[in-house]
């Protein structure tokens, strides 16, 4: 069914999410809650490429989404993995305590 | 007898490389013959040379032996040519002759000194420098010799290296005759910019052409050859080396620094009289520089205790005349007083020489006395010297010579009478301070005993150089006692004549204070250190005549002035600037980099957060570009 | 073909040092002595036979000429060509390589084949430079001739080698660097005049360049050589680098790497941009004399003494910087006689300044005295090399200040005075050597052995060579005629007519004079 | 059909805020699921009905699921939420908050000039998807494979619990949780 949504409001709705997404990364100290974060991210950017696909009436932007899912899916079981090691080795998920790379 | 001329310097030169190289497998009778032996048979040659050049004299009126061409450059071609004329034929005699005797005495005088072999290979290697500089028939060889002498007598003065102090002497001699060298090296390019070549005989030729009297480049030149022989003659702003080169051994004393090297400036000047007749303001330098030397050096020999030093200061004094001389265009007469002063001058020093080693080292005139009938050979050849260098009139050679420079200061062409009255004070301080000598080291209460007495080796020299201190000054008798000019003749086929006042006759007047101012100052002298030394203590006494004799002591205070003028701010330069200021600069810009780098490090917090915020940042810088464009 | 021959025999000595040093030490020794010498005579017999038909061509000064194509693409080509100057420099380095070898005999320890490999590296580099005639070619060896001395000094250096090798490599690199960008934008502008894009240096010589770019372009090409060269403001590298180096590594550093600047501003920089050239002149010369009086005062003021003679090679490159910018012949004879000379004399300078550091383990002259009496043969041939460097006529650095000062005169007169006035200075900087290490009294408690067979032979054959350069020098200059008759043509300034007339002369008899000197 | 759209728009934004806003772990994880279903609303709308499924299936219900999972393992309850509080202080987020600000206007600002013309959307069905999967994607597919394979295996080897291995004279520690 033909709908008359036009795609700037699509794309301003995908940078708002996506904003949205970064600043929770920024303002958030527990890992889960930037884990969290970088998947509404994502999720922002699937949006923008199915709003792309289906105005240009092509498949591609779904493809696009596919690809994403699986990377969201892959990067979600390592990033917890890695949630889990560090609650493990460090007792606490403040991102803060991690800080040993310094220049 | 032309080609025979090379092998004069070359004597020397292979009995330089023999010991040199060979030094030390040889036995110690070796050394002495081949150092002595070389010398002798040159001067031997030279006679023969001479004789030849006497008897025949050539057409050129010199000898010329042309042996390579050191470099052809372009326009620039010096040869190395030995070139003998009357004025050089003088100068080899004096040097090779004087100089082997001085051979034959340092035979005795080094014989227990353990480096007796480099003694005489520097000894030899000074005199082929000496003749080559007096042979040299272009200006750029003479250079050669020149700059050979000052090495040979920076080696004789550092002989005895163990002590610093000879070693600081050394280097102060050769530091500040290269200051004088190189004033010279730029009026040889001045000549060479000129005439376009350096062979003396063709400079001469040229010069009155191109250059009219009392032209400017003319002075210039003049003046930067005049630079160069005060440097090498220890004359007034330069001669404060001279008494510290007596550091050297004795016959280094006499064979350098009284007979050959410090009369080098005297054989440059008038090599080079051309120049210095086309222009009058140069050639009245150098005779107001000649007669402020001599009386500068006499008053501060009155105040020396050191007897070597004395003869340094009467040398530099006594080349003090000869410039005058040559200022007031006498030239004969200056090469006269150079002969006969490099004899009894030589003769001084070897005899106060032996006079030392008798008194185990003992420099210290107050500290001898009474040798009259100690050592009697010493005496009398000393006494002869004395009375020579004190121009004894009639009896002695110094008489005749400085007698004719006093006679030409007052009525040369250029000469004047401020000039001779100085001249005559200087001749009446000179008598002063050789009969102070005289007295203070041979009468009086013996103060130290004798150690060793000289040996054969030693006094023959010393009697051969007395016979002629004494009757060497007949060759030459003033006109008013028989017109016996045999000296003269020969060098005015070389050096011209001397061109008196209109109007000038009685020479005889002014033999006449000559002697009297001799007279004076031997009584004067006697009277003070014989007759009431009481009136010396009287004049310990006033602050003015102490600090009259400690200003003269430290000859009129030039050392300190050096020091503090040039010596001072150099060597603070240098500790300053020790590590490279420019350095500086390099790890100026080290320290910037590291000190950048730093500081960008620390960006790297390690912590996630400030990096999303960095990406956040760049994001919005990037966008906001985007707006703006 | 000899030109391939010599910088093949070089690398392959190199590497045959390398290769059999694991084995037994003294092997590489004697493969390194064998390859320079076998060298070294190879040149002899050409110079020789060169030398007996040296007037017969004075236009053409190019003596042997090989060339084979490398990258055809962009004009590269293999092309190596030597005439007078490059010949008597090629000469000057297997002579100093033999004597670096030899005097580092049994004073390198630790991996000897990599120091004979290096040692033989830094020498092939050297060659390569005095006979590329393709500019990339001159720059590929430029940078061959860097990496092996940077090992050297780095590896077998003294105590803060690592420091002293960073920087010559930096100060040496970078300048480096500039003169690749002036050798490309000169390889662009000839390709867009002509439409050949070659790096022949034959070619390149006559590219019409807008003055304006023929500056900027000049000044690519002097900074490395300036730098290379020590002048004042770029000398710092050297004493560090000196200082630091083993002694075979700072006899090539004193002796060859300098000569590779002023080479290659005589070859690269005054033919290919002439006017450039003289535009730099008055500049060029004045920073020379300020090298001279500058690098005498610091010379002065050191303690160390490798240090202390660094210094003095600073002092004596501004007398080349001060010839080269003169323009006249006199001035260029002068230059190339300096670059000789001096790489002599410094040379066994250093060789004496690490004989004494290995004797006395010490560099700083305060500590050593006396050694006269222990040592008079090293005293002896010490004082005359001290003599050599401040200029003693009969040695060869007379000949070359002089006529350096005799040609600077005619440039410029205030300049050559105060150049003169640096003389001075030599002497008291060259007389306290002496009088430090060796005069004065010794408080030394062990013996120091004298020269030992090997050492004398390195002395012999330098204090011969700078006497002979010192008293008969005609064979390096009729060499070098041809090369400095042709820089001559580039610069035809009233040099011609040897004398500058007297202004004050009254015109008749400068007339008159002038006809006299024609008949 | 519009007013749909900007219900599920509003529905989502709101959601997400709250996600990044709440305290305790599990509402956030929870209003993050109500965003992602709004989500499918959307793409549904944007005629993208496989997408939409498939963001369901898959993203609602394996992901936040996984992330149930590790919050239930790592039991967050209330100390987390209070241990949240006082790290959200405003000194904390107030920065960040406004540099977001900052970028979404940007945004805005670039996406509302764009101003193109407004096509209406049509719908992409999911044979059209599947056919240009297996066709030209192909080999993105099988890397999407192979990433998930990494995924897995990653997963597996960091979450094992390694006997920590500290250096020998540090404290010992015990291979416990």
């Amino acid at each position: 069914m033909k709908s008359s949504i036009s795609i700037e409001m699509v794309m301003l709705l995908a940078g708002l999410l996506f904003v949205l997404g970064i600043a929770g990364v920024i303002i958030r100290k527990n890992i889960i809650f930037m884990l969290l974060s970088v998947e509404v991210m994502l999720n922002a950017s699937g949006l923008a490429f199915v709003a792309a696909g289906s105005r240009w009436a092509q498949p591609d932007g779904q493809v696009m989404f596919i690809f994403i899912l699986a990377m969201a899916a892959a990067e979600v079981s390592i990033g917890l993995a890695l949630i889990l090691q560090i609650y493990h080795q460090h007792k606490s998920l403040d991102i803060d305590k991690l800080k040993e790379m310094k220049g | 007898m032309n080609n025979l001329l090379w092998l004069v310097p070359t004597l020397p030169l292979v009995s330089f490389l023999i010991l040199a190289l060979a030094g030390k497998h040889v036995s110690r009778v070796w050394v002495a013959i081949i150092g002595a032996g070389s010398v002798s048979l040159s001067a031997i040659i030279t006679l023969i040379i001479g004789i030849s050049f006497l008897s025949l004299p050539p057409a050129t009126g010199n000898y010329s032996q042309t042996l390579w061409t050191w470099m052809q450059v372009g326009g620039f071609n010096p040869k190395i040519t030995l070139f003998l004329d009357a004025l050089s034929l003088i100068f080899v005699f004096v040097i090779t002759f004087i100089g082997a005797l001085i051979h034959i005495y340092s035979v005795g005088f080094m014989a227990d000194d353990k480096d007796y072999s480099r003694f005489f290979a520097c000894m030899n290697l000074f005199v082929f420098s000496m003749l080559l500089l007096v042979l040299a028939d272009n200006l750029l060889l003479l250079y050669l010799g020149w700059e050979g002498v000052g090495l040979c007598s920076y080696l004789l003065i550092g002989f005895w290296y163990e002590n610093p102090a000879n070693g600081y002497a050394a280097r102060k001699a050769f530091i500040i005759t290269r200051v004088g060298d190189t004033a010279m090296a730029i009026g040889l390019f001045v000549i060479f910019y000129q005439f376009g070549t350096l062979v003396i005989p063709d400079v001469l030729a040229k010069a009155p052409i191109l250059w009219h009297q009392g032209a400017y480049m003319a002075t210039i030149t003049a003046l930067l050859l005049l630079a160069g022989g005060v440097g090498k003659s220890a004359q007034l702003p330069l001669q404060t080396w001279l008494p510290d080169a007596m550091a050297g051994p004795s016959p280094v004393s006499a064979l350098i620094h009284a007979a050959t090297m410090v009369t080098a400036g005297v054989y440059l000047i008038a090599r080079m009289h051309v120049i210095f007749q086309l222009s009058p303001i140069a050639q009245m330098i150098v005779a107001v520089i000649g007669t402020a030397t001599l009386f500068i050096a006499g008053l501060s020999a009155l105040t020396q205790y050191d007897i070597k030093r004395v003869l340094a200061y009467s040398t530099i004094s006594q080349i003090g005349y000869m410039f005058l001389a040559l200022g007031v265009g006498a030239w004969t007469a200056a090469i006269f007083h150079f002969v006969i002063h490099a004899f009894f001058k030589a003769l001084l020093f070897l005899a106060a020489g032996a006079v030392i080693e008798a008194l185990h080292h003992e420099h210290n005139m107050f500290k001898m006395g009474g040798l009259k009938n100690k050592l009697p050979v010493i005496f009398w050849t000393f006494l002869v010297g004395s009375a020579s260098l004190a121009a004894l009139p009639l009896i002695s050679a110094g008489f005749y010579s400085k007698d004719q420079i006093l006679w030409y200061a007052w009525a040369s062409q250029s000469g004047n009478p401020l000039l001779w009255f100085i001249a005559l004070l200087g001749a009446f301080i000179t008598a002063l301070y050789t009969t102070r000598m005289m007295i203070l080291v041979f009468w009086g209460e013996a103060k130290t005993a004798i150690g060793h007495h000289p040996g054969k080796l030693m006094t023959v020299p010393l009697i051969i150089l007395a016979f002629f201190s004494l009757f060497a000054g007949f060759i030459e008798l003033p006109h008013n006692f028989g017109h016996f000019t045999l000296f003269s003749n020969l060098l005015h086929q070389v050096l011209p004549e001397t061109v008196l006042k209109a109007g000038i006759n009685t020479e005889l007047q002014f033999q006449v204070l000559a002697s009297l101012s001799t007279f004076g100052g031997i009584y004067l002298a006697y009277i003070f250190y014989y007759k009431q030394p009481q009136r010396i203590e009287k004049l310990k006494q006033s602050g003015f005549a102490m600090n009259l004799y400690f200003f003269w002591f430290s000859g009129w205070g030039f050392d300190k002035l050096y020091n503090v003028l040039i010596v001072k701010p150099i060597v603070f330069i240098a500790n300053i600037n020790k590590n490279d200021v420019v350095d500086k600069l390099y790890q100026g810009i080290t320290f910037v980099t590291i000190r950048l780098y730093q500081s960008l490090s620390f960006t790297q917090s390690g912590s996630l957060r400030w990096y999303v915020m960095g990406l956040v940042i760049g994001a919005i810088i990037i966008l906001s570009i985007q707006i703006m464009l | 073909m000899i030109l391939v021959y010599l910088i093949g025999i070089l690398m392959g000595g190199g590497l045959l040092a390398l290769m059999l040093g694991q084995w037994n030490k003294n092997l590489s020794r004697w493969i390194a002595l064998c390859a320079l010498s076998t060298g070294f005579i190879a040149l002899l017999f050409f110079w020789i036979d060169q030398y007996r038909t040296i007037n017969i061509h004075l236009s053409n000064p190019w003596m042997i000429d090989y060339r084979h194509d490398w990258i055809p693409l962009f004009g590269i080509s293999f092309h190596l060509g030597i005439d007078g100057l490059s010949l008597l420099l090629l000469v000057l380095t297997f002579f100093l390589g033999i004597l670096a070898v030899l005097c580092s005999w049994n004073d390198v320890k630790e991996r000897v084949g990599f120091y004979y490999f290096n040692l033989l590296w830094i020498l092939a580099g050297i060659s390569g430079v005095f006979m590329a005639m393709d500019l990339f070619l001159f720059y590929f060896f430029w940078e061959m001739m860097l990496i092996p001395m940077y090992f050297l000094i780095g590896i077998w250096g003294s105590e803060n080698r690592v420091y002293a090798a960073y920087k010559f490599f930096i100060f040496t690199q970078a300048s480096g660097l500039l003169m690749l960008l002036a050798i490309i934008g000169l390889y662009f502008i000839h390709g867009r005049n002509t439409g050949i894009y070659t790096f022949n240096y034959f070619e390149l010589l006559g590219t019409a360049i807008s003055p304006g770019i023929a500056f900027w372009l000049m000044l690519g090409f002097m900074i490395a050589f300036v730098v290379k060269l020590p002048i004042v403001p770029f000398h710092t590298w050297l004493p560090d680098a000196h200082s630091e180096a083993p002694t075979a590594g700072s006899l090539i550093l004193a002796g060859l790497l300098l000569k590779t600047g002023a080479y290659g501003i005589l070859r690269f920089v005054l033919p290919l941009f002439p006017q450039a050239a003289r535009e730099l002149a008055p500049w060029a010369m004045l920073f020379g004399v300020i090298g001279i009086i500058y690098g005498a005062i610091l010379a002065y003021s050191q303690t160390d003494l490798k240090r202390l003679v660094a210094y003095t090679s600073v002092s004596h490159m501004g007398f080349v910087i001060l010839g080269i910018f003169a323009f006249n012949e006199l001035a260029l004879q002068g230059v190339v006689m300096q670059l000789v000379t001096h790489a002599i004399s410094t040379g066994a300078l250093f060789i004496m300044a690490g004989m004494l550091k290995e004797r006395l383990h010490t560099r700083d002259i305060n500590h050593m005295g006396g050694l006269w009496t222990e040592m008079p043969q090293m005293g002896a041939i010490a004082m005359l090399f001290a003599m050599a460097s401040l200029g003693l006529p009969g040695l060869g650095n007379f000949i070359a200040e002089f006529l350096i000062l005799v040609g600077a005169f005619k440039a410029n007169v205030l300049l050559t005075i105060i150049a003169t006035i640096g003389l001075i200075f030599s002497a008291i900087y060259s007389l306290r050597i002496v009088q430090k290490v060796f005069l004065g009294p010794s408080e030394r408690q062990d013996p120091v052995h004298d020269f030992s067979f090997r050492e004398i032979m390195v002395m012999a054959a330098l204090t011969l060579s700078i006497v002979w350069l010192g008293l008969y020098p005609q064979p390096v200059i009729n060499t070098v005629k041809p090369m400095i008759n042709k820089l001559e043509y580039i610069f035809p300034i009233e040099n011609k007519n040897t004398q500058k007339e007297n202004h004050q002369a009254t015109p008749l008899n400068a007339h008159q004079y002038r006809v006299k000197k024609q008949e | 059909m519009d007013s749909v759209f900007y219900i599920a728009a509003f529905v989502t934004v709101i959601s997400t805020i709250m996600v990044i806003t709440r305290h305790n772990p599990v509402h956030a994880l929870l209003y993050l699921v109500i965003s992602l279903l709004s989500l499918s609303m959307i793409f549904f709308l944007l005629g993208a009905p496989f997408a939409a499924l498939l963001e369901i299936i898959i993203y609602a219900g394996a992901i936040m699921v996984l992330f149930i999972f590790v919050i239930m393992l790592l039991n967050l309850g209330k100390e987390t939420a209070k241990q949240e509080k006082e790290w959200l202080k405003p000194k904390v987020w107030i920065g960040p908050a406004i540099l977001s600000a900052i970028l979404f206007a940007e945004l805005f600002y670039l996406i509302a000039i764009a101003h193109a013309a407004s096509y209406n959307l049509q719908t992409v069905n999911p044979k059209a998807v599947a056919l240009s999967l297996f066709r030209p994607y192909l080999i993105g597919v099988e890397l999407a494979a192979m990433l998930l394979m990494a995924g897995v295996v990653g997963a597996a080897h960091i979450g094992q619990h390694k006997k920590m291995v500290l250096h020998r004279f540090l404290k010992e520690e015990d291979d416990t949780l």
